[in-house]
């Protein structure tokens, strides 16, 4: 399930809901990304989430797919929001539960990892030297890499 | 075909979105950006580093040498920054 | 911060707490461990966790301190529970949460590795064959393994 | 010195703790197993597998040939299943 809302989310209500009445689980991965205060040397007083609707839910949805192709889920959940936020504020919700902890570790990984490269979002962060585009990282298309299927 | 700018090529440019009608000449993305990127001001600017610019087609990541057609929905953008 | 109780714990909760008004936190991993109604073949109706009190303390103590000195976490969490559990229920709550999402996971996958192998806890499983210990997981043992530091 | 059994030890030895006193030449982890062991019963049904066995010191994992002493805690338990 995915969801691109500018509205908070409660993580324990949607964990909750994902995994009520299925016994088969046996472990949840939850992470929950926050606006940090801090980028490189610069304080960060607010940011802007801006997005591609439409190609958005295309990308969470077709990303959520390929982990549930790769690991034995029994339950996913993508929550991403847009618009401006504080510091402190919840970003993104990615769930994975699974019979067993390391397919709903792994799945968790390979989402976020995924989300921060092909996910169509992008940050203008407010700082004390001003409005800013934050830059990609290139360590997160090197996490994103070690997904690649080989063949 | 309608083109769609997001962050600072929608900021360079000053539209987010736009409807164009390039000549029959212009058969894929690359040639689409030389297009834009000769009518000067804000394009040229925002595709002035034109390795750093995404594109995709029809909400689908796309390379330069995809081809367009009339109707298709293409967007420019900067490397993803979300999670 | 470690919990050893008989009680439920409240996931959305205890996350809001251990990360509120720490804005140098970007990303917070949670695993939840819930009780699975089918062990091997057989059904399972409930099963009681035993462990040994003060020991238990010690090495979750001693485990949230491992991660705490391999990856620069700014908070942590253990909770476990004991006692008589049915299938659905929370078991186990790991939070941990890090300026970057890739400390947060490796720490959390870290600590449930881990503790697998070191945390005092049996699992005594009521099935449709009758009362019976879990087994110790072969996998459980590789998958701590692979945290091993050499030298 | 006290010592501890859990899971199906417990179960087999029919006591979760008890103190015992055993003679001076037994000095170690696994001098204490066969010690208990030789005491027959639950304690041999218990012991007969030993490489199964656990043990902790004063509530840290041991090895056989761990000394102990008395006024020591030990423990002795099957591999954890915890988590």
């Amino acid at each position: 399930m995915i969801r691109v809302q500018r509205e908070d989310f409660d993580v324990g209500a949607e964990l909750e809901k994902l995994t009520a009445g299925n016994h088969a689980i046996g472990g949840a991965v939850s992470f929950v990304g926050l606006v940090r205060d801090i980028a490189g040397d610069a304080e960060v007083s607010a940011m802007t989430l801006e997005h591609y609707p439409g190609m958005t839910e295309k990308q969470l949805g077709a990303i959520e797919e390929e982990a549930n192709r790769r690991w034995p889920l029994e339950a996913s959940l993508i929550i991403h929001r847009y618009g401006r936020l504080e510091p402190g504020d919840r970003i993104v919700l990615v769930i994975c539960a699974s019979p067993h902890r390391e397919a709903a570790f792994e799945a968790a990984a390979f989402l976020m990892d995924w989300l921060k490269t092909k996910a169509p979002f992008w940050k203008l962060e407010d700082t004390d030297t001003g409005a800013q585009w934050v830059d990609a990282r290139d360590s997160d298309g090197d996490a994103a890499a070690r997904w690649r299927e080989s063949g | 075909m309608k083109v769609l700018y997001f962050a600072w090529l929608k900021t360079k440019i000053g539209v987010g979105e736009e409807d164009v009608d390039p000549p029959a000449d212009v058969r894929d993305i690359a040639g689409l950006v030389e297009w834009l990127k000769a009518r000067g001001g804000g394009y040229a600017e925002a595709f002035a580093e034109v390795s750093v610019v995404k594109a995709a087609v029809n909400q689908e990541f796309a390379e330069p040498d995809q081809a367009i057609a009339a109707g298709d929905e293409i967007a420019f953008f900067p490397p993803v920054t979300g999670g």
